[in-house]
């Protein structure tokens, strides 16, 4: 067993009258690929906020790197070191890939607003080493086609893929995507997958995952947790969570 | 038997962009075609215009003899043809109720309407859960789940489905395809299926398209589709082994 | 000498701004179409010294940059001999400087506003009472010609310049006779509800309600009285003084009024046929206007104020420079013409008129003048 | 004392009713078509001043009048809706709101240029004789406001509640493309809302008239609804009520208990108090935007 | 269509794209400045108008445009502005201090108000913000000591040494001056993070969160920003009427500010810019365009405003993106020249979701 990375104990958040979380805990190891799979409605993209701090969780804590972020401002997230994706795409839709990406840059960001104003000196050189890293990630992504269109634009897969590129661009230590792959097709999932591998090994990110596509899950990750209306239903080895008959009842499905 | 829908040299453009470059289909009535493409080569633009929310600068589409072409998009519904829109398209404000019954707003059935709701509710019992919930606060499924139903509320005689499987789980994957074969057999709704989940699409519907960047390059039964090479390496990803090992190159569709 | 800008052979160009759009357009295109109306009479009788007035009138919207705008185009543009008539007070303020520079003189300015005059200012030149005087004069009224035994007074004033004249009018006029607390209750432009000025007069036991309003006020605040029934004497400033004010009121609420009154600075157009008026009806007749016209105060008092322009065109001279024509309008010694209050400026007096015109409301949709020209 | 404060309560519950009657034209248009209005006001002038020509010039009864007017202002909503607002559809919001500050300039101009730029009053119909309970004095005009606004709200309320054509409203500003989908036509509901609101704008002239007197500026009484609106949680039509009510009530109150001065703007300092408590304003809905 | 290759990865948002738009404005500069020397004081003081809105305008775009938070009480830190540096010169301060403290004092109420507005959103933030301005002006109503109330006050043009700013002409230069400078910090605040955090509020405040960026900080800089331009224009406004009273800076004057973005262009520097022209010359035009109406219709009162709303709601019927919209248009058919499609701008159907 490698080092934990990430460790969210006892997570729980109720709205209204629906358990969405009831003490869930989850254990990300330091470079591994780990999903979250569950049924729909299951709390995985709950789970997903609060560690980002979208929500506040009503109780539970949540470690990263050893130190307990359960109550750090939702902005200082990044600072930590995570980075994420959101379900429903939430790109700047008014402005171009470039600068969607370039956003990416900001929480390296080392001028202050007078700087930025004369935009002299250190302020230029600063912005000239992040479009650097941006083009970089481009590249890496295979966007070039697509640099100065604006976001609305672009066709969906595109634009899952620029949010993907938007979260490397703030070089997290851990990368929370909520499911990548929706709306690709197998070609462009199988892409996918190689940049999953590709983003471990080269970047070093550690990456959570919510996923649907159980061949992509069973292709890139190490380890599986498995929720269910808000509660852990099995957590291990891909193989062991998959046969495991209540995630076949509750998720799978049987044939 | 002539097609209940058909579409001639639909060409389509946003702006400058031309997207389709005249595209013609046929859907013969009470079968389950299929449209499969890559991400952005005009599946949803295809079905847009069919629904009247894109008028198209060339070509027609024609529906029960009837040129639609052009006609308001409610008027397109009112003769029988709705769609699940892609992208989760609910009515962010109101309640999943109201949301469901919505779909029912051109009907004036009252009795049947409220049979219907239960019957959606049936299906998909996590709504009847979140019944008085606004709607926004579902989760991602479960608004797929909702414009679904609300699409069923309608009793269509075509249903035009963008995707319905996106974000669903696997097991509800195959529930929802249940559901659409169930409609097909039961109600003979006509159902043009746009799917990335390709392996479902090609069993469960009889005919499909490829498209291919706003060109239909392939027009053919689902059985033969099934057994060519490039749709099995490209729609199916079928190969021998998994990601691990695999060299990274692609090989060049052909088409033929 | 070479001839003044503005001046030709045949002609002599006036310039003025006025609100021909924005919130008092109502007040601008009366002012223009009066002063027209007695331009057109003066220069179908041969214009003055041979020469016809022609009247520039630009739109200011009520926005004073564009007043300054207007002014500025008007003097560099069309070249105008002098301004006349520019509306509102704050408008007038914006482009003084600008005039001055030019040396333009304004006769008369469109506003009461008594602090153009006070101390005088050389270029500027008012017909109007000031608002101070007036609340004077009303006091002075109350007291000797009502003969009001400690009365209690409150001020209802619109919160302006103008309704700041008043008040301070209406004080120190009760300073002179000894009457101590009085009610200050301001109310912004466009107020619909004068519950709470009228409750509070009722709750202090007013008897004596100076007001400083327009026509819609008057009637809303004895309506409002009427309401909680509660009577007291009304005194006013000359702008609620027109017959569409009394309109409003109707006779039931007036009668439930311990008596209306008003500061009058132009005579009354259905009582007193002056000589000026005389002449207004006549010019009116023939353009063919309808009665509410006719009576429209706007109007009238822009042809008044086009009459005194005129007077001091023509006795400036055939030789027409700025500089005569201040020393000309210096010579106006208690002008009347039949219809403004009569107006007297010199080296140092510019605010034109000092005297007002008391006048009492009666059923049936009437003023009648109560005084002659009274002074303090 | 005491009297004088039940007193100033009950009239500011009449104003308040009438910056509500304003209130529920915004926000009827809001809530179907996502705009604020900036022309609100002036239809109200407009109908207002309709009324006035019906009343005035034709002399008919004063019912035939007030149905009349509210059949031209139907129309005269729908061609609004028709002529500046259909093109628009689905561009951004602020055109929108642009378009209606254009659209209330012309209007207010227009009518200064038809009916001239005087106050004026209309006979007929409602009068202004005070109501008397015991010690207090209520106008009639403003009972008839008062009982017309609660009435009017009550049915707007149920229709955009419990009705499919009411809900198919709110559908249609919410997601348009989905409502087309359903086979709400879009453009119709846009009309129809026009429409309605139009005629509420009416109602509110007609009513204000006696009070306020016909004038070509009466619409900026507009700006003093826009708080009422707020306050209630612009969507909401029963807030239109309660904000109107709590404004007209803290206005009235501010005027005798405060200085001078602070009774104009007391309406928008209460809002921004209550603002900053309930953001969304007292019956509106928090936003929950998921992600 | 003109292609360049980039040496350089800044090169994307150098101020000029090409070396002949470089010419283009340099240009357009020597025009601007020359043309005072021909066109008269009216024409001038017109111009210096227009700069004074010119500068009002980057800020609100700033604001609105960028940061999507609609302001209808921007008149109230016009005033600060004004006001302030009306008070500080008539104590006998030097305007070129008073100046800048009038941006920053009004940049201060800025963020003052910024705080609470970080709570409420659209239509919420639009209303209450034009409560702040009636309450900005019951202030200046009020507060006699500063701002001589309803009297309104006087001021003086300033001087530098030997320099003389009193005529039309002279001081157009200076204001024409401060517009460049502020056009520039516009133009670096946009091109670097801080301009980008604020679009990023404006369009997705959960993902702009999670990027790293502190909402609050973002939206009260805004809002700081938009008054620091707005106040310094204010000054300016004041200074270049001598005289300003409490009619300058009522909500028309708040809700004309945001015409001027929308007609001029959201989001969009050159929109500012051609804004302020459309709302200082429109007035004119139509006012010199009646001269040469029979008079019937010329002499009619309402006219103005009905062809002033008129052309308001033609520009947004026809031109939703604004003349910046246009003007891309324009400069696309030339740059395209012989291959220019029809159809493409032609309008897309759209469908709006509310915002939520
Ligand atoms: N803000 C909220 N208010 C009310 N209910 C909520 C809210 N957010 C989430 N829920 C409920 O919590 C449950 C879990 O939602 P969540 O989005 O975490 O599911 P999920 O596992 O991501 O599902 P999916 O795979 O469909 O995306 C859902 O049933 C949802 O209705
Ligand atoms: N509103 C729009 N404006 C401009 N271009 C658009 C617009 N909508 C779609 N496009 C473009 O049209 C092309 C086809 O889009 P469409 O959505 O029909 O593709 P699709 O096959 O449905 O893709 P996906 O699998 O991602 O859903 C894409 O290249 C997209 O970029
Ligand atoms: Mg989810
Ligand atoms: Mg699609």
């Amino acid at each position: 067993m490698g080092e934990t990375l990430l460790k969210a104990e006892n997570m729980s958040i109720r709205f209204g009258g629906v358990n969405a979380l009831q003490n869930v805990d989850i254990d990300v190891e330091k470079g591994s690929i780990h999903a979250l799979i569950g049924p729909n409605g299951a709390g995985k993209t709950t789970l997903l906020n609060c560690i980002s701090r979208v929500y506040k969780a009503d109780s539970g804590k949540v470690t990263f790197q050893g130190k307990d972020i359960t109550h750090i401002k939702p902005y200082k997230i990044v600072n930590e070191g995570i980075a994420r994706t959101f379900q429903n795409i939430e790109l700047f839709a008014n402005v171009s890939v470039m600068d969607n990406m370039l956003l990416g840059c900001h929480s390296r960001r080392k001028t202050g607003f007078f700087q930025d104003a004369l935009f002299w000196g250190k302020a230029r050189k600063q912005e000239n080493r992040f479009r650097t890293k941006v083009e970089e990630i481009i590249d890496f992504l295979d966007l070039q086609a697509y640099r100065m269109e604006r976001i609305n634009n672009v066709p969906y897969g595109v634009q899952k893929n620029v949010e993907l590129g938007r979260a490397l661009v703030m070089e997290p230590t851990l990368l929370l995507l909520d499911e990548p792959s929706s709306g690709l097709n197998v070609e462009e999932t199988q892409d996918l997958a190689f940049w999953l591998e590709d983003i471990r090994a080269d970047f070093g990110m550690t990456i959570l995952l919510i996923e649907h596509d159980m061949r992509l899950v069973m292709d890139v990750c190490d380890r599986i947790t498995a929720l269910n209306y808000g509660k852990l239903l099995a957590d291990g080895k891909p193989k062991d969570v998959v046969s495991h008959p209540d995630v076949v009842k509750a998720y799978l499905g049987e044939d | 038997m002539a097609p209940i829908l058909e579409t001639k040299n639909l060409e389509v453009s946003y702006g400058p962009v031309n997207v389709t470059k005249g595209i013609s289909i046929g859907i013969e009535e009470g079968k389950i075609v299929t449209i499969l493409g890559a991400n952005g080569s005009g599946k949803t633009t295809i079905l847009r215009t069919i629904s009247g929310i894109i008028v198209p600068d060339k070509g027609t589409v024609t529906y029960k003899g009837k040129a639609i072409q052009g006609m308001e998009p409610e008027e397109i519904v009112k003769m029988g043809i709705s769609q699940v829109p892609e992208g989760r398209e609910i009515f962010h404000d109101l309640s999943v109720y109201k949301n469901i019954l919505m779909g029912a707003f051109t009907r004036k059935d009252k009795k049947e309407v409220d049979k219907d709701i239960e019957r959606m509710y049936s299906y998909f019992p996590l709504l009847k859960e979140r019944a008085n919930q606004y709607a926004d606060t579902l989760s991602g499924g479960e608004q797929q789940m909702l414009v679904i139903a609300r699409a069923l509320m309608s009793r269509p005689a075509m249903l035009l489905l963008d995707e319905p499987s996106l974000g669903l789980a696997p097991a509800f994957v195959k529930k929802i395809f249940g559901i659409i074969r169930q409609i097909n057999e039961e109600e003979k709704t006509t159902i043009l299926l746009v799917e990335q989940n390709a392996k479902m699409a090609l069993e469960l519907a009889s005919h499909g398209f490829i498209l291919e960047v706003g060109r239909i390059v392939m027009d053919d039964s689902t059985e033969e589709l099934r057994k060519n090479p490039d749709v099995q390496e490209f729609y199916l990803g079928v190969r021998e082994e998994g990601i691990r090992g695999t060299r990274r190159w692609k090989k060049k569709k052909v088409w033929r | 000498a070479q001839a003044e800008d503005g001046v030709t052979n045949d002609e002599i160009r006036i310039g003025s701004t006025l609100d021909l759009s924005g919130p008092i357009a109502f007040m601008g295109i009366s002012v223009r179409d009066g002063a027209n109306m007695y331009f057109k009479y003066i220069n179908d009788k041969g214009g003055i010294h041979g020469r016809k007035i022609k009247l520039l009138a630009e739109d200011d919207g009520f926005q004073s940059p564009r007043t300054v705008q207007a002014a500025k185009k008007l003097v560099t543009k069309d070249k105008i001999f002098c301004m006349t008539m520019s509306l509102g007070s704050a408008n007038v303020f914006a482009m003084l400087p600008f005039l001055e520079e030019n040396k333009i003189p304004l006769l008369p300015a469109g506003t009461a506003n008594e602090a153009l005059a006070i101390p005088p200012r050389k270029y500027v030149f008012l017909i109007d009472t000031g608002y101070t005087i007036q609340g004077i004069l009303g006091v002075k009224y109350m007291m000797t010609t009502l003969k009001a035994k400690n009365p209690k007074v409150a001020v209802i004033y619109q919160e302006d310049v103008t309704g700041q004249q008043w008040l301070g009018g209406v004080k120190a006029g009760c300073a002179r006779y000894g009457i101590k607390d009085v009610l200050e209750l301001s109310f912004k432009r466009g107020s619909i509800d004068f519950g709470s000025q009228i409750s509070k007069c009722k709750q202090a036991g007013i008897t004596h309600i100076f007001t400083h309003t327009n026509v819609r006020e008057p009637a809303a605040i004895m309506k409002e009285a009427q309401r909680i029934q509660y009577k007291a004497v009304y005194i006013t400033n000359n702008a609620s003084q027109g017959p569409k004010v009394l309109e409003l009121i109707g006779n039931d609420t007036l009668a439930y009024t311990n008596g209306y009154f008003a500061m009058g600075i132009i005579n009354d157009i259905n009582t007193e046929d002056t000589k000026g008026y005389k002449l207004y009806k006549q010019e009116c007749k023939k353009a063919g206007l309808p009665k509410a016209e006719i009576e429209n105060t706007m109007r009238i008092w822009s042809f008044q104020a086009a009459m005194t322009l005129c007077e001091v065109l023509q006795r400036a001279g055939k030789d027409l420079t700025r500089d005569g024509f201040i020393k000309a309008a210096e010579t106006m010694k208690n002008y009347d013409n039949g219809i403004e209050v009569p107006t007297t400026w010199s080296s140092d007096r510019r605010d034109g008129g000092r005297a007002v015109k008391i006048y009492k409301a009666e059923k049936g949709n009437i003023w009648v003048p109560k005084t002659g020209w009274i002074s303090q | 004392m005491e009297l004088q404060l039940v007193q100033q309560i009950f009239s500011g519950i009449a104003i308040g009713s009438i910056y509500a009657l304003v209130a529920v034209g915004f926000i009827l248009i809001y809530k179907a078509t996502d705009v604020i209005s900036f022309a609100q006001g002036d239809i109200m002038m407009f109908g207002a001043f309709v009324a006035y020509t019906f009343l005035t010039f034709l002399h008919l009864p004063f019912i035939l009048a007030v149905v009349l007017t509210l059949a031209v202002m139907a129309v005269f909503g729908i061609l609004i809706e028709r002529v500046v607002l259909r093109p628009l559809v689905g561009e951004s919001v602020l055109s929108m709101l642009m378009v209606t500050v254009g659209v209330g300039m012309v209007i207010r101009n227009v009518a200064g240029m038809i009916w001239g730029y005087d106050t004026y009053q209309f006979g007929g119909g409602i009068s202004d004789v005070p109501v008397r309970l015991g010690e207090l004095a209520l106008s009639s005009v403003n009972l008839w406001i008062i009982g017309v606004t609660v009435v009017m709200v009550g049915a707007l309320f149920y229709f955009f509640n419990k009705t499919k054509m009411g809900i198919s409203m709110e559908a249609a500003s919410q997601n348009q493309l989905a409502a087309y989908l359903m086979g709400i036509g879009v453009k119709r509901v846009f009309s129809n809302i026009w429409a309605l609101s139009a005629v509420v704008a009416a109602v509110g002239g007609i009513l204000l008239a006696p009070i306020h007197f016909v004038n070509y500026n009466m619409g900026f009484i507009g700006l003093r609804a826009f708080p009422a609106a707020v306050l209630g949680g612009f969507g909401s039509i029963p807030g239109a009520i309660v904000g109107g009510i709590i404004i007209g009530v803290s206005e009235s109150l501010a005027g005798i208990y405060l200085p001078a001065g602070f009774k104009d703007i007391f309406a928008y300092i209460i809002l921004i108090l209550v603002l900053l408590i309930r953001p969304e304003g007292i019956f509106g809905v928090a936003e929950r935007k998921r992600v | 269509m003109r292609f360049k290759k980039r040496r350089n990865y800044l090169e994307d948002i150098d101020l000029f794209k090409y070396r002949s738009t470089a010419v283009w404005y340099g240009i357009l500069l020597i025009i601007m400045l020359s043309l005072p020397l021909t066109v008269g004081t009216y024409w001038t003081s017109l111009m210096t108008l227009t700069a004074i809105y010119a500068i009002v305008a980057l800020g609100m775009n700033l604001l609105t445009g960028y940061a999507g938070q609609i302001s209808m009480g921007h008149a109230a830190f016009f005033a600060v502005g004004a006001y302030t540096s009306a008070y500080l010169t008539g104590i006998g301060v030097s305007f070129w201090v008073a100046l800048p403290a009038g941006g920053i004092l009004s940049a201060l109420l800025g963020i003052f108000i910024g705080l609470p507005a970080l709570r409420m959103k659209g239509l919420y933030l639009a209303i209450a913000t034009m409560g702040f301005g009636f309450i900005m002006e019951q202030v200046i109503n009020s507060w006699d000591y500063v701002t001589h109330g309803v009297n309104g006050r006087q001021l003086l043009r300033p001087t530098l040494g030997p320099i003389d700013f009193t005529s039309d002409k002279v001081y157009f230069y200076l204001v024409f001056f401060v517009l460049l400078v502020m056009l520039l910090l516009m133009k670096n605040i946009l091109r670097t993070p801080t301009g980008r955090a604020m679009t990023a509020v404006r369009d997705s405040e959960v993902a702009a969160e999670s990027m790293g960026v502190n909402l609050a900080v973002y939206k009260t800089a805004a809002f700081a920003v938009s008054a620091l331009y707005t106040g310094i224009a204010g000054s300016l406004f004041a200074h270049h009427m001598l005289f300003i009273g409490p009619e300058n800076f009522d909500v028309t004057v708040s809700i004309n500010f945001l015409i001027m973005i929308i007609i001029g262009g959201m989001g969009s520097v050159h929109g500012s810019i051609f804004g302020a022209i459309f709302m200082t010359l429109l007035p004119e035009m139509i006012a010199l365009g009646k001269d040469f109406l029979p008079s019937v219709i010329g002499q009619q009162s309402g006219l103005q405003g009905t062809v002033y709303g008129i052309l308001l709601v033609l520009f947004v019927l026809f031109e939703p993106l604004g003349i910046y919209g246009r003007w891309l248009k324009v400069k696309f058919f030339f740059e395209t020249f012989p291959f220019y499609k029809k159809d493409t701008f032609k309008r897309i159907r759209k469908y709006t979701k509310s915002e939520h």
